[in-house]
C-alpha cells in the first residue's frame, strides 16, 4: 500500500484517477482505518486531504457556510457562528462516536462513508446540503439526499473525492435539530436517526421543513411528506402526529444486532415529533 | 463412625438415603472407602469431588481430620472466576 | 511495501521512525518508538486506550497512520508527569484508587488532562461525557470521576 | 503452623486504612508492562488462523505457500500439539483444553483456531493466513441451548451420551451431564404454599469485557527449556496447561505473569499460550502472539448462556416453602460449563426446608466457556431474585422483609449441602432497609428493585514468602496476579503483622520459578488466601528475629516475644532489656546467622462466603425503551476490609458489569453460526456517561477463620444486579421481565403489551 499526502485538490484527483488498483481517502480516517483493520478493505493507494489547505476552512459564503472536506466534528462545534445558525447540523457531527472520535472524525467523511445509520446525513439532508466535489472531469455539485446509492456505497466516481458541504443561508426564524436512538448515552451506531430544519414566520408558523431520517432504508431519506404534515401549522399535537406516522410510513427497516423492524418504525415516529419540536423551539428563538 | 450427607444426585445410589456412615479419620480415608464400597460413585469421586468439613469447604480434600461428631457433606468440585 | 519515514514531536523531543504505510500511529509508538504506556483494547476506536493528544486534539492513536503523524507534535501517558512530579490528576487516581488493573488509566489520564486544559471546572455531566469514549471494566467508573473532580479543584487553586 | 491468635475486631494501624498502593506510580505514568508490553532479541510475531464456519469437519491444512512466503519461519498445525501427561493440577479437562486451543478434525465454533503463523512482522504472518487452504466440509450448526437440546439437533459430539442419567442414554446428545442437589421434599412444600409462583426466564452469554486482549511472548531455548510471559490471573495454572499440552516437563518451563489488563475469570486458562510455544519451539525463536478484539469476543471463553425454570411456593406469612429451579447452561463446543455453581447458587441465600436444583450441561457450537466473576451466581439469582419479587407483591410483602424472613444465617443447612457458618446476609438486608436509598422517593416512569447474592469464595495452594532487608524494610512475595490493588492489601497485612509503617513494605508477584505452587486468582481467594499466607510469613520471620534478639541478650529463645515491631524479653527476663526493633535486628542479620526471611505454603481453608444486597432505581423511556440507572447502591459483608478503596471499587465495578449484562450487554449470533458484535461498538459495555455514581455501604461481621476476618469480595457484586434491575424495570413497566439482556426494544415491547 502506498500512502501519499498532496498539497492541492488537482494532485489529489490525479493521483487517485491514475491508481489501478483499490484507492482509499484519509480525511479523519475513523471509518477507514476501522475498515482496514478488520480487513473490509485492502487499498492499494491512500490520498490523505488533510494537507490540502483550503480544505481544513470553515468560511462564509452567500451567507451560507461552505464547510472544508478535512473539517472535523469537533472543529465545526467550536465555530460558534456555523452552531448558531445550525446547531442540528452541528450535534449530529458532535454525537458521532467519543471526543477522540469528534477530533477527527469529519462530516465530509461520514457522508462518503455512506452508511445507512450515518449520524451526520439525515441533519445534512434537513439542511439542504450540497457536497462539492472535484474529479478527473472537473467539478460538480450533488445534493446530499442523492450522494448515496447504497449501503457503503457513494455515486462518486473513481478519482472524485468532496471538497466542501455547502449549507445555505437561512432565513429569520429557522432554526434545525437532531437526534437519534441509541441504546446506550454514547459510542454507539444510530438505530434511528432524525434530523429536521423548519423556517417559522414571525407568527410562529411553518412555512416549510424538511425532514432526513437514517438507520430505517438502504439510505438515508428525505421524506417529504413528513415535512408536509407540520407545514402551515404550529406544530400542535396533531400537527406531531401526522409527522410521526408519515415518518413511520416512511420507514422500510431491517432486523439486525441493533434492532428489530418494529422497534425501529415506532422509535422513528416518536424521535419525528421531538425532533420537530427542538428544531420549532429553536427556530422561535 | 462419621454420618456422610451426599448431594441428591449422588444419592440414587443409595436408593434414596440422603447420608451414610463411614470409618474415616481425613478426607482421603473418606473418599477411597467411599468409592471402594460404593464404586458406582468412583468416576465422580475420580473427576473431582469437594468435601465440606463441619462448614468449611476443601476444594482439593486430602489429609483435613475428620472426627466422628464432624458434619460432613460432599459437593461437586467447584471452580471460581 | 516500502516504509515511509517520519520525523515528529513526542513529549517534547524530536523523534525519527520508519512506519509501514497502513501502520497505525499507535503500532509505530509502541514497536518503534518504545512508548508502551499506551495500550491498543480494541484496535477500532471504540475503547480509548490509546488516547493521545494530536496537534492539541485528543484522539484515539489506532485511528491514526503512522504517516500522518510526519511534522507533528504527539502528547503520550509518558509525558504527562514533569519528570519525577506527577500531575495532579496521577496523584489523585492513586489517591481515590481511580484504578484497578490500570490498563485504562493511560488513555483515562490523557482525556481528562485534555478536558482540564479546554474547562478547568467541568461537573459530573461534563466529565462523564467527555470520557464516554474511555472504556474501564474494573472500576464501575465512580472513583475516576471523583478523582478528576479532585484534581481539578486543586489545579484551580 | 503457626499459631493465629483471633485478632479480627481489634483496630489496626494499616489494616482498614486507605494508604496509595507501593506499585500505583508505573500504573498512571504507563511504564507498568502489561501483556503485550515486552519485546525480545530476534522476536518473530505470530497471527492465528480461525475457522470462519460454525461446524464443519476439516478435511485438509495446506500449508505450503504460506511455508514459502518470504518472511515467514514457522506455521503450526493441531499436529505439533500432542498431550503429554501432565495438568492433574487443573480442573478442566486437559483433552478439551488441548482441542479448543486448536481444532483437531473438526471446526467446532465461528473462530476456532484452525492454524497459526510466525513471521518477521504481523503484516506478513497475516499476509501468510490467506496462503493457507484450508478444507472444510461444512456441517448443520446449533447456537441456541433449546434448539440444542432439542431431539432433531445436529450432534457436536458423535461420542457424548449424557452422564448421570438414570437409565443410561443410547443415542449421543448435546447435553453432556446432569446434576442435582437439594433437600427435603419440594411436593409437600409446594401443598403447603398458599401463593406459587413459576416461569421460564433466559439470560443470553456475555464477555467479561477486560480491555486487555490476551497476549503472550513465548520463547522456547534449544536447551529444551522454554519461557513465557503473559497476562494471566494464575501463570502457575499456565505452566501445568502449556507444560501437558506441549508434552513437557514442567520443570522446564518458567512462567512469568505480567501486569494483567483485566480478567474476571477469562484469563483463568489458556487459549493462546501454547499456540505461541509450539511456534517458538518449531523455530527456535521468540514469538510474540497477541489476540485482535474480535479474536478476544469469537474466541476466548464467554459466559454460558442459560435458560432457567423456576418455581417457589410461599405461605400468607411469607415463610417459603419450597424452592425449585431447573438450569440449562451451554458451555461452549465442549462439556464443562459452570452448571454446578448456578444450581448451587440459586437458592444459596435462603433457609428452605424443601428446596431442590436440577442443572443440565449443555454442548453448542459457541467458544468454550470459562468463568466471569461469581460463574453461574448472576443467571441463578436473576431467577430466582426475580420469582421472590413477583411472591412479595403478591402476598403484601415488602421485598425486604421477604427476604429478611427466609435469609439463611449461621446453622442454616445451604441448599448445596453443608451448615453456614457466621455469614452477614441479614445485616446486609437490615442495612438495605435503613438506608436512604431504599427510603428515597421515586419520580416517574421509575422503579425500584432489590435482590441479594452470594458466592462460595475459595481457598487452595498458596504460598508466600517475605524477606528482611539489612535496612529493616520488608519484601512480600505471592504468586497471586494483582489485577485489583491486591499488592496494597498484602503491604497491609505484612506490615501490620510486622508492625513497621506501610511504606516499609514492597510487594511483587514471583514466577513460576521463584516460589511455590500458588493457586490462581480466582474464586476471590486472593486478600484471603495470599493474605493468609503473607500472615503466616511474616509470623514467620517474626520468629527467626525473636530467636536473634535471645542470641542478641544471651536468653533463652522462647523468653522472648514480638509487640508493636519489637522483640521484648518476656517470662522471667521481662524488662532486662530495652525493646529491640525490627531494624536493629535487621541490621546485625549478618552477623547473627544470615539473612532474616520468613515463608508460608499451605492449602488455605477457614474461607468465609460473602454475601450482598443490592437496590437499583430504572428509569425507562416508554416511547423507546431506553432504561436510565437513576440510582444505584451496594452493600456487601466483607468480613473485614483490608483496604476500604478497593473493596469499594470491587463493588462499584461489579455493580456496573451487572448494569452491563442487565441492559446491553449479549451475545448475537447470526442464523450462519457466526457471531455479529465481536466488538466493543456493538457488544455494548456500559461507558461513563451510562452510569450514576455508585453508592457502596461495607458491613463487616468477620470471617474467625482469618487472621484479619477477611472475606473475598471480589464476586460477589456481580451476583444481585441482574435480579435488583429487572425487579427496577418489572415494577416501572408493570409487566415481569424474563429475558436478559433486557434492551430497549424488549422494554419497549414490554411496555406495549408484547
Amino acid at each position: 500500500m502506498r500512502y501519499l499526502a498532496p498539497a492541492s485538490v488537482d494532485e489529489a484527483v490525479s493521483a487517485l484517477a491514475a491508481e489501478p488498483g483499490k484507492t482509499g481517502i484519509l480525511a479523519g480516517g475513523t471509518d477507514l482505518l476501522v475498515q482496514m483493520k478488520t480487513g473490509l478493505i485492502e487499498p492499494d493507494l491512500i490520498v490523505d486531504i488533510k494537507k490540502i489547505n483550503d480544505l481544513n476552512a470553515i468560511r462564509r459564503e452567500n451567507g451560507g457556510f461552505r464547510i472544508g472536506a478535512g473539517v472535523s466534528g469537533a472543529q465545526m462545534g467550536e465555530h460558534a457562528e456555523l452552531a448558531r445558525a445550525w446547531p442540528g447540523v452541528v450535534e449530529s457531527v458532535n454525537l458521532i462516536g467519543s471526543t477522540q472520535i469528534q477530533g477527527r472524525a469529519t462530516a465530509a467523511g461520514n457522508l462518503c462513508n455512506a452508511s445507512p445509520a450515518a449520524d451526520s446525513v439525515p441533519a445534512l439532508i434537513a439542511a439542504s446540503a450540497v457536497a462539492s466535489v472535484a474529479g478527473p472531469g472537473g467539478t460538480r455539485e450533488i445534493a446530499v439526499e442523492d450522494f448515496i446509492a447504497a449501503p457503503g456505497q457513494s455515486v462518486l466516481e473513481k478519482g472524485e473525492i468532496v471538497v466542501s458541504l455547502f449549507l445555505p443561508s437561512r432565513p429569520e426564524h429557522a432554526s434545525d435539530a437532531y437526534e437519534r436512538f441509541i441504546p446506550r448515552t454514547e459510542m454507539d451506531i444510530a438505530v434511528v436517526g432524525v434530523g429536521i430544519s423548519v423556517d417559522t414566520s414571525a407568527e410562529g408558523e411553518v412555512k416549510n421543513a424538511r425532514v432526513g431520517i437514517g438507520a430505517v432504508a438502504p439510505t438515508p431519506l428525505l421524506v417529504n411528506e413528513a415535512a408536509d404534515a407540520i407545514v402551515g401549522t404550529k406544530l400542535d399535537e396533531e400537527a406531531l402526529e401526522r409527522c410521526a406516522s408519515a415518518a413511520m410510513a416512511a420507514c422500510s427497516p431491517i432486523n439486525d444486532k441493533r434492532g428489530t423492524i418494529d422497534f425501529r418504525i415506532k422509535v422513528a415516529g416518536a424521535l419525528a415529533k421531538r425532533v420537530a419540536k427542538r428544531a420549532y423551539c429553536r427556530a422561535r428563538g | 463412625m462419621v454420618k456422610v450427607h451426599l448431594w441428591s444426585s449422588a444419592r440414587s445410589v443409595l436408593d434414596g438415603a440422603e447420608s451414610l456412615e463411614l470409618e474415616a479419620k481425613n478426607a482421603r480415608e473418606l473418599l477411597q472407602r467411599l468409592g471402594a464400597e460404593y464404586p458406582a460413585l468412583q468416576p465422580q469421586i475420580e473427576k473431582g469431588v469437594a468435601v465440606s468439613i463441619d462448614g468449611i469447604i476443601h476444594n482439593n480434600p486430602s489429609f483435613q481430620p475428620i472426627d466422628d461428631d464432624s458434619e460432613i457433606f460432599l459437593l461437586p468440585r467447584m471452580a471460581g472466576g | 511495501m516500502s516504509n515511509i519515514h517520519v520525523s515528529a514531536t513526542v513529549n517534547g523531543d524530536a523523534v525519527e521512525f520508519l512506519c509501514e504505510p497502513d501502520e497505525s500511529l499507535l503500532d509505530s509508538l509502541r514497536d518503534r518508538l518504545a512508548l508502551t504506556g499506551s495500550k491498543e483494547g480494541c484496535g477500532t476506536g471504540d475503547c480509548g486506550a490509546c488516547s493521545v493528544v494530536l496537534d492539541g486534539r485528543l484522539v484515539c492513536s489506532c485511528l491514526v497512520l503512522g504517516a500522518e503523524a510526519d511534522g507533528r507534535t504527539i502528547e503520550t501517558i509518558e509525558g504527562v508527569a514533569d519528570g519525577d512530579d506527577l500531575h495532579p490528576l496521577q496523584q489523585k487516581f492513586l489517591d481515590h484508587a481511580a484504578l484497578q488493573c490500570g490498563i485504562c488509566t493511560p488513555g483515562f489520564l490523557v482525556a481528562a488532562k485534555a478536558l482540564l486544559e479546554r474547562n478547568p471546572d467541568p461537573d459530573e455531566t461534563e466529565i462523564r461525557y467527555w470520557l464516554a469514549g474511555n472504556l474501564c471494566r474494573c472500576t464501575g467508573y465512580d472513583k475516576i470521576v471523583r478523582a478528576v473532580m479532585d484534581a481539578a479543584e486543586e489545579m484551580r487553586q | 503452623m503457626n499459631k493465629i491468635d483471633d485478632i479480627s475486631g481489634t483496630e489496626y494501624k494499616y489494616v482498614g486504612t486507605r494508604p496509595v498502593r507501593p506499585d500505583g506510580v508505573d500504573k498512571v505514568t504507563g511504564k507498568a508492562q502489561f501483556g503485550a508490553d515486552l519485546y525480545a532479541p530476534g522476536m518473530l510475531f505470530a497471527k492465528i488462523l480461525r475457522s470462519p464456519h460454525a461446524h464443519a469437519r476439516i478435511l485438509s491444512v495446506n500449508t505450503d505457500k504460506a511455508e514459502a512466503l518470504d518472511g515467514v519461519k514457522a506455521v503450526l498445525t493441531y499436529a505439533d500439539l500432542e498431550l503429554g501427561d501432565g495438568g492433574h493440577d487443573l480442573e478442566d479437562d486437559m483433552n478439551h483444553v488441548l482441542e479448543n486451543v486448536m481444532a483437531r478434525g473438526k471446526a467446532l465454533y465461528d473462530g476456532h483456531a484452525v492454524a497459526a503463523v510466525a513471521a518477521n512482522s504481523a503484516s506478513i504472518a497475516k499476509r501468510a493466513l490467506k496462503l493457507i487452504d484450508v478444507e472444510y466440509e461444512v456441517l448443520p450448526h446449533v447456537t441456541d441451548i433449546e434448539k440444542a437440546i432439542a431431539p432433531d439437533a445436529p450432534i457436536i459430539h458423535e461420542d457424548m451420551y449424557t452422564q448421570d442419567m438414570d437409565p443410561k442414554p443410547e443415542k449421543p446428545s448435546n447435553v453432556a451431564r446432569r446434576m442435582e442437589i437439594g433437600h427435603g421434599d419440594i411436593e409437600a412444600g409446594f401443598e403447603k404454599a398458599d401463593f406459587i409462583f413459576e416461569r421460564r426466564f433466559r439470560t443470553e452469554a456475555a464477555h467479561q469485557g477486560y480491555i486487555e486482549p490476551h497476549a503472550c511472548l513465548a520463547n522456547y531455548r534449544s536447551d529444551g527449556h522454554a519461557e513465557i510471559w503473559c497476562c494471566t490471573q494464575g501463570h502457575f495454572m499456565v505452566r501445568s496447561a502449556c507444560a501437558a499440552l506441549l508434552g513437557m516437563d514442567l520443570s522446564k518451563l518458567r512462567v512469568t505473569a505480567s501486569e494483567i489488563g483485566g480478567g474476571f475469570g477469562g484469563k483463568t486458562t489458556v487459549f493462546i499460550e501454547p499456540v505461541a510455544l509450539a511456534l517458538s519451539r518449531k523455530c527456535g525463536r521468540p514469538v510474540k502472539l497477541v489476540m485482535d478484539r474480535d479474536e478476544v469476543f469469537r474466541a476466548s471463553g464467554p459466559t454460558p448462556s442459560s435458560v432457567i425454570d423456576v418455581k417457589i411456593g410461599a405461605n400468607k406469612e411469607g415463610v417459603i416453602t419450597a424452592g425449585f429451579a431447573e438450569l440449562w447452561f451451554q458451555g461452549g463446543a465442549f462439556p464443562g460449563s459452570v452448571i454446578d455453581l448456578g444450581a448451587m447458587c440459586s437458592f444459596a441465600c435462603y433457609n428452605l426446608e424443601n428446596v431442590k436444583a436440577i442443572g443440565w450441561d449443555v454442548v453448542v457450537n459457541r467458544p468454550k466457556s470459562a468463568a466471569y466473576r461469581a460463574p453461574g451466581a448472576p443467571m441463578a439469582a436473576f431467577a430466582v431474585e426475580s420469582a421472590l419479587d413477583d411472591l412479595a407483591d403478591r402476598i403484601g410483602i415488602d421485598p425486604i422483609d421477604f427476604r429478611l424472613k427466609n435469609a439463611a444465617e449461621e446453622g442454616t443447612i445451604a441448599s448445596f449441602g453443608p451448615k453456614f457458618r457466621r455469614i452477614g446476609l441479614k445485616e446486609t438486608l437490615e442495612a438495605a432497609k435503613a438506608s436512604d436509598h431504599y427510603n428515597s422517593q421515586l419520580g416517574p416512569n421509575q422503579g425500584r428493585g432489590v435482590a441479594s447474592g452470594f458466592w462460595f469464595n475459595f481457598g487452595g495452594t498458596t504460598s508466600a514468602s517475605i524477606k528482611i532487608e539489612l535496612d529493616g524494610t520488608a519484601v512480600v512475595t505471592v504468586g497471586t496476579p494483582d489485577i485489583g490493588g491486591s499488592r496494597a492489601s498484602m503491604c497491609q497485612m505484612a506490615a501490620e503483622t510486622l508492625g513497621i509503617p506501610y511504606e516499609d513494605v514492597r510487594c511483587i508477584v514471583a514466577d513460576t520459578s521463584s516460589l511455590p505452587y500458588s493457586a490462581t486468582t480466582e474464586g476471590s481467594r486472593t486478600t484471603h488466601s495470599s493474605g493468609m499466607a503473607t500472615v503466616y510469613a511474616a509470623q514467620n520471620a517474626i520468629g527467626v528475629m525473636c530467636s536473634r534478639a535471645a542470641m542478641i541478650w544471651g536468653i533463652p529463645e522462647d523468653a522472648v516475644d514480638w509487640k508493636d515491631g519489637h522483640a521484648r524479653p518476656s517470662g522471667a527476663n521481662a524488662g532486662d532489656f530495652e525493646p529491640m526493633s525490627l531494624a536493629e535486628i535487621a541490621k546485625k542479620a549478618h552477623e547473627t546467622g544470615g539473612p532474616i526471611a520468613g515463608h508460608c505454603e499451605f492449602e488455605a481453608g477457614k474461607v468465609g462466603q460473602s454475601f450482598g444486597t443490592h437496590i437499583a432505581d430504572a428509569e425507562i423511556d416508554p416511547e423507546t425503551g431506553f432504561t436510565k440507572i437513576v440510582r444505584y447502591t451496594v452493600i456487601q459483608d466483607a468480613g473485614r476490609a483490608i483496604h476500604p478503596s478497593y473493596v469499594e471499587g470491587q463493588y462499584q465495578g461489579g455493580a456496573v458489569q451487572g448494569i452491563g449484562w442487565a441492559l446491553n450487554e449479549e451475545y448475537i449470533y447470526g442464523e450462519d453460526g457466526r457471531l455479529q458484535n465481536a466488538g466493543f461498538l456493538d457488544y455494548r459495555m456500559p461507558v461513563c456517561s451510562d452510569v450514576p455514581m455508585i453508592e457502596t455501604e461495607i458491613v463487616e461481621v468477620p470471617n474467625t477463620g482469618h487472621p484479619f476476618g477477611v472475606r473475598g469480595v471480589g464476586e460477589t457484586p456481580i451476583a444481585p444486579p441482574l435480579g435488583a434491575i429487572g425487579n427496577a424495570l418489572s415494577h416501572a413497566i408493570g409487566r415481569r421481565m424474563d429475558t436478559i439482556p433486557m434492551s430497549p426494544p424488549r422494554v419497549l415491547e414490554a411496555v406495549n403489551g408484547g
